[in-house]
């Protein structure tokens, strides 16, 4: 397992960042951790429909995410809101999904990220497309998918991995195992003992790292991002993680597992470490973190009052994006709903 | 006799049949520790053992796959998908296999299994969580495709289907598991495949339904009976097999319907059901044959789903409309 | 013009838009060296080389699932699966996904792609090779659902498909592929959707039909025809979008109605024709309208499937017997 | 890749069989090529619907079927009628299948055989269902499942060895890597350089062996059967063998590929292989071939003769077995299409 920052802070060999940069990924992070929170706290006031939240995972999505060129294609889950917006989805989309409205699902052209996947497992397949089809057409632009160890049982994860290898599509896949899906620990998903291994069945790289360890992550993501550009082919890699807190706000994580395993891993918290490092350096001031953290505050409640003004859809607007055109069966469902003559 | 919730009225009845055949299993995705997203599985694996009630992967074609192999060597499977809308991994499986494996083997090897999947809207949650496509069940030859109402039919039903021998598809209702109320006997009593069940009798206008709509269409008729309107309710319990006599029985006598459906328009069971009540009674109607239905939209998300699922408002319009005959 | 059977004149469609289009590509289990298990991509990948005309690994998801993040990404994907018993692996994703992104994303992300699926019975193939379930599609929001009865036809539809915006399943009828013959321009004429044809014009009845069925209901009719029934005869080419007023201007002449399909009865797209019609047409129906359906069985094998089919016989049976409006 | 006995006849290691065994294998594998030769021959003449070939692929049937028990669970496929065979499914159901007769899919009660797999991957997971009910219930049957290189595309594949895997069910993941996949070769089916070695992504052991080989096939069959059997779990087996002839009667290998491979593996043909090693031991005479030879044939046209004797399924027969009992709207239609009068 590739580790490079340890929870202490230290280093183990070099970090892919300049200092610079990791000062902004850490104020990344934080603005993650904020909107996360926020998340969870609008869903306790029903402004919000169920939210999944990400905390602990911050450093696999925000690191991998830092090695894409803005232009790359982004196909993740619905607890990957941290790496959309690093990828350029603006926070007041990823409010707007989890109001319910599906103008979440668009964001600005040129932000090339696909809307949360709710399935699971379906995903990292049109990741493979996309990749494939930049190629085809000549660009450079590569896909990264990420997706859960839950996800890597479904059949479509297979087919997208071996669809992957045949074709040498530039597709980076990112797992983060953060040892459950709902319920189900990582040891009754598969009998592999590591996912990264699973690679190997594709004809593939894999690569295990710390996912919690910011620079880890991003090495490991670097060199696959630059196999996927350079024309040389898919990485698996998997970042090893933890979901600290519960699956979704409707999920009661006491059911099945001790609150002790939570704690452990909070104590690797993945934001910690690289405050830890950054202060080892200087490079950390609590004045600064308040900076941070009362910026990302305001940033993200704009996000939440923009969402929270838009009206909702109403009748006409459920038909009017099944199809570039609407046929005249829909045309006439519309008049039953809104009353109007039937045409 | 207790007064239960409809998902209260499944646990017991899944409790009652892994108590009383050791064949039956419950297998699926969190129904074992957690209890199932809705709970409906909740202390089953506590009780009866994690060999009996089987966390699975995260693979829906994998979970109904191997209940598939499971009921052919002698076990009971009850399967279960969270959401109708993650049921489509596993449609290979339910429509190749499972459903045919009787009529591929001349009755040599059956599959009795069934597969639990929570359908409809009306929660709010996220995309996928709130479909209602039973038609694609019930336009698949050799299943049978089970939709109960309430709390007693729900027990009642889902007894009925682990003892079938054959492959049985039941949709829970999500959003009467907790809405719901009504007395289940304990042990639940069995309640029959293909019989209708009338709700509410009247002489006007015969309006069919089942599942998640019914409490819905119950209230729609309440309102029209207060303004003269009196309507025959039917509720269908099971769409394959189904009961048409029940259905035609009661047109005779009104000589209108209104079916109501939370499903997409086309091609839904709504429209078999109009098709069938015109070719059986076409000179007995007085009106045409009416659907509300939910549209060929996706269904959408929390903010504006009450567009999508049939209205009281939207069902009494249309027995409105059939009663001036159009 | 040149007289083609409906397989070449998909396969010169197939080229002219490979040949005109850069961003096309044709993709699918053993489409390339082998030109396909029906040879409608008989040549293609030597003329347009193996990157636009992709042999891929047997995995009917993942070719779907690449050919909608192609789409996404600018490419015109024509996806190909070999039979369609075999596309029910790849339902999720058209489903869940394909049919679905243009309004997940308001518009934003769209996925125009095609998929070619032969389909129907009647060439004696293994079991899985013959259905007709063209009503999982119609029933599902968000796809254009295209099935072509003719040489021309066939051309002129999936050009159009091609170009269309929005995800189009291309249903191609397998026992037409080399028994019909027609001309066909060059390059191809393309053909409108949502327009249905009238192949026959009569005046006491009309039959409805597309794809594999429609020769047979041409021959029912010429049959009728000879004892003094004189049938409109539609062809409806695309059932989404559908071509209700043809139907129901048809239907408002003849006061008649005979549906013929081949796809199982049940929640078949014969029962949304059927619920349509009588809900726009009631008063001026003279007999029930009559449906000709394949069965709610599987598709029997080759020594049996011809029970399944509807037959000239039934055809005509369903006709006489709607005529003493019955 | 394990090999015992090799194509000249002698061998390496022990064989798995007894002379006895070895030589009612032989029988069997000549059994089964007069069974394929003559489909063949009947769907030229029409009296068969198409017919796939297992031309080449006897060793790797016969051998693993030979391991198992008489009551052990079958799944396979349309192109395993020798391993069916073995397995106690009669030549007459094989025949009337392939006229197409459902009741070809009845075979006589005790034969734990499902009807042959038409689409390709679904029955995998299957046999898991199977092997897993059996240890559920106390029993030591276990389940083999055969396939093709090709279904290890499939999801399905993916979704049954790792259930397999997770559960530790019983079952034998039998791959018979036969090269190709209608026109696609194994090295465009996936980039692993072996299948066996997809086994390491479910925690499975994985074996690839000689296909061709008789004792090859049957030595790793008899171990993953053992281990099945005493509950330690799944295995999966790569028989590489090659299908000499065409996908089915309706293929036409010259389009895809150059007829000198297929002379190359005729040459490695594995029932000449046997008859080399025990020609070797003076156990094989031209007069004990013929003897076998016509007794097959014998047994064969019988079967074929039975088959045919079948009156197809009448109208109301294609009802009958939807359900244990017709539901009213089947028996209506049912009515409708044989003209009774309606119910
Ligand atoms: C096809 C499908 N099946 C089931 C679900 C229900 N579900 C939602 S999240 C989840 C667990 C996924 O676990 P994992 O992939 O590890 O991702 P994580 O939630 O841990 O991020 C499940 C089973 C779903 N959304 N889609
Ligand atoms: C789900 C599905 N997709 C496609 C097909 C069409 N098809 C029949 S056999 C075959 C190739 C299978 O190759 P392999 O698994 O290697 O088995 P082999 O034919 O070589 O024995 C294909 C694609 C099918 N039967 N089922
Ligand atoms: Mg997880
Ligand atoms: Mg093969």
């Amino acid at each position: 397992m590739l580790e490079i920052l340890r929870p202490d802070g230290s280093i183990v060999g070099e970090p892919p960042f300049s200092m610079d940069e990791t000062k902004r990924l850490y104020g990344a992070m934080v603005s993650a951790r904020t909107y996360d929170t926020k998340g969870t706290a609008l869903q306790k006031q029903g402004r919000l429909a169920t939210y999944a939240s990400f905390e602990g995972q911050e450093a696999a999505q925000v690191g991998a995410i830092a090695t894409l060129r803005h232009d790359d294609w982004l196909v993740a889950t619905y607890r990957d809101a941290a790496a959309m917006w690093m990828q350029g989805y603006p926070w007041v989309n990823l409010f707007l999904g989890r109001t319910g409205d599906e103008r979440g699902g668009s964001p600005p052209v040129g932000v090339n990220v696909l809307p949360p996947s709710i399935t699971v497992g379906a995903h990292m397949i049109h990741a493979v497309g996309l990749g494939w089809a930049e190629a085809h057409q000549g660009r450079d632009r590569i896909a990264m998918t990420l997706f859960g160890d839950g996800a890597t049982s479904e059949g479509d994860f297979h087919e997208a991995m071996n669809f992957a290898g045949v074709f040498g599509a530039p597709v980076v896949f990112l797992c983060q195992n953060n040892h459950y899906a709902i319920s189900t620990p990582r040891h009754r998903q598969t009998a592999s003992e590591t996912i990264a291994q699973k690679a190997d069945a594709y004809g593939i790289p894999g690569v295990q790292v710390d996912g919690n360890d910011l620079f880890a992550v991003a090495t490991a993501a670097q060199e696959a991002v630059a196999r996927a550009r350079d024309g040389s082919g898919p990485t698996l890699i998997e970042a090893v993680t933890f979901r600290v807190g519960p699956h979704t706000t409707a999920d009661d994580p006491s059911r099945y597992r001790d609150v002790s395993e939570e704690t452990e891993w909070r104590g690797l918290d993945p934001i910690d470490r690289v405050q830890r490092y950054l202060e080892s350096l200087g490079e950390w001031t609590p004045e600064w973190n308040d900076q941070l953290a009362e910026s990302a505050a305001k940033e993200i409640e704009a996000a939440i009052a923009e969402a929270e003004a838009f009206d909702p859809l109403g009748p006409s607007e459920i038909f009017e994006a099944m199809f570039e055109t609407p046929t005249p069966q829909l045309e006439r469902q519309r008049s039953l709903l809104v009353g109007e003559p039937d045409g | 006799m207790a007064e239960q919730n409809l998902a209260q009225a499944l646990t017991g009845a899944l409790d009652h049949v892994l108590s009383t055949d050791p064949g039956t299993i419950v297998l699926g995705e969190d129904v074992g520790l957690t209890g199932g997203v809705f709970r409906v599985t909740d202390g089953l694996q506590a009780k009866h053992g994690p060999e009996r009630v089987i966390d699975t992967p995260v693979a829906e074609s994998g979970i109904v796959g191997a209940a598939f192999g499971m009921a052919i060597a002698g076990l009971r499977p009850i399967a279960e998908i969270q959401f109708l809308g993650f049921a489509y991994p596993a449609f290979d499986q339910v429509v190749s296999h499972i459903s045919r494996i009787r009529n591929r083997s001349r009755h040599r090897f059956t599959a009795p299994l069934v597969i639990r999947i929570p359908y409809g809207a009306g929660i709010g949650a996220a995309e996928h969580h709130s479909e209602s496509t039973e038609a694609l069940f019930t336009h698949t030859p050799g299943l049978k495709v089970v939709i109960p109402a309430t709390p007693a039919d729900a027990a009642g039903l889902l007894l009925t289907a682990v003892a079938d021998p054959d492959p049985v598809i039941f949709l829970e209702p999500i959003r009467s598991y907790r809405r719901l109320r009504g007395e289940v006997g304990d042990p639940p009593e069995p309640v029959a495949f293909g019989e209708a069940v009338l709700r509410q009798r009247g002489s006007d206008v015969t309006i069919i339904s089942y599942g998640a709509m019914v409490p819905d269409v119950l209230e729609a008729a309440a309102q029209l009976g207060h303004t003269g309107t009196q309507a025959d309710v039917i509720d269908l319990r099971t769409l394959v097999p189904l009961d048409i006599e029940a259905v035609l029985e009661s047109v005779a006598r009104t000589g209108r319907a209104v079916i109501v459906q939370e499903g997409h328009r086309t091609c839904g069971f709504a429209a078999e059901l109009a098709a069938s009540i015109q070719e059986n009674a076409l000179y007995l109607l007085e009106a045409p044959v009416a659907r509300v239905t939910g549209w060929d939209t996706v269904v959408p998300l929390r903010r504006a789903e009450h567009h999508y699922v049939p209205s009281i408002g939207r069902i009494v319009a249309a027995v409105e409309s059939t009663m001036r005959g159009v």
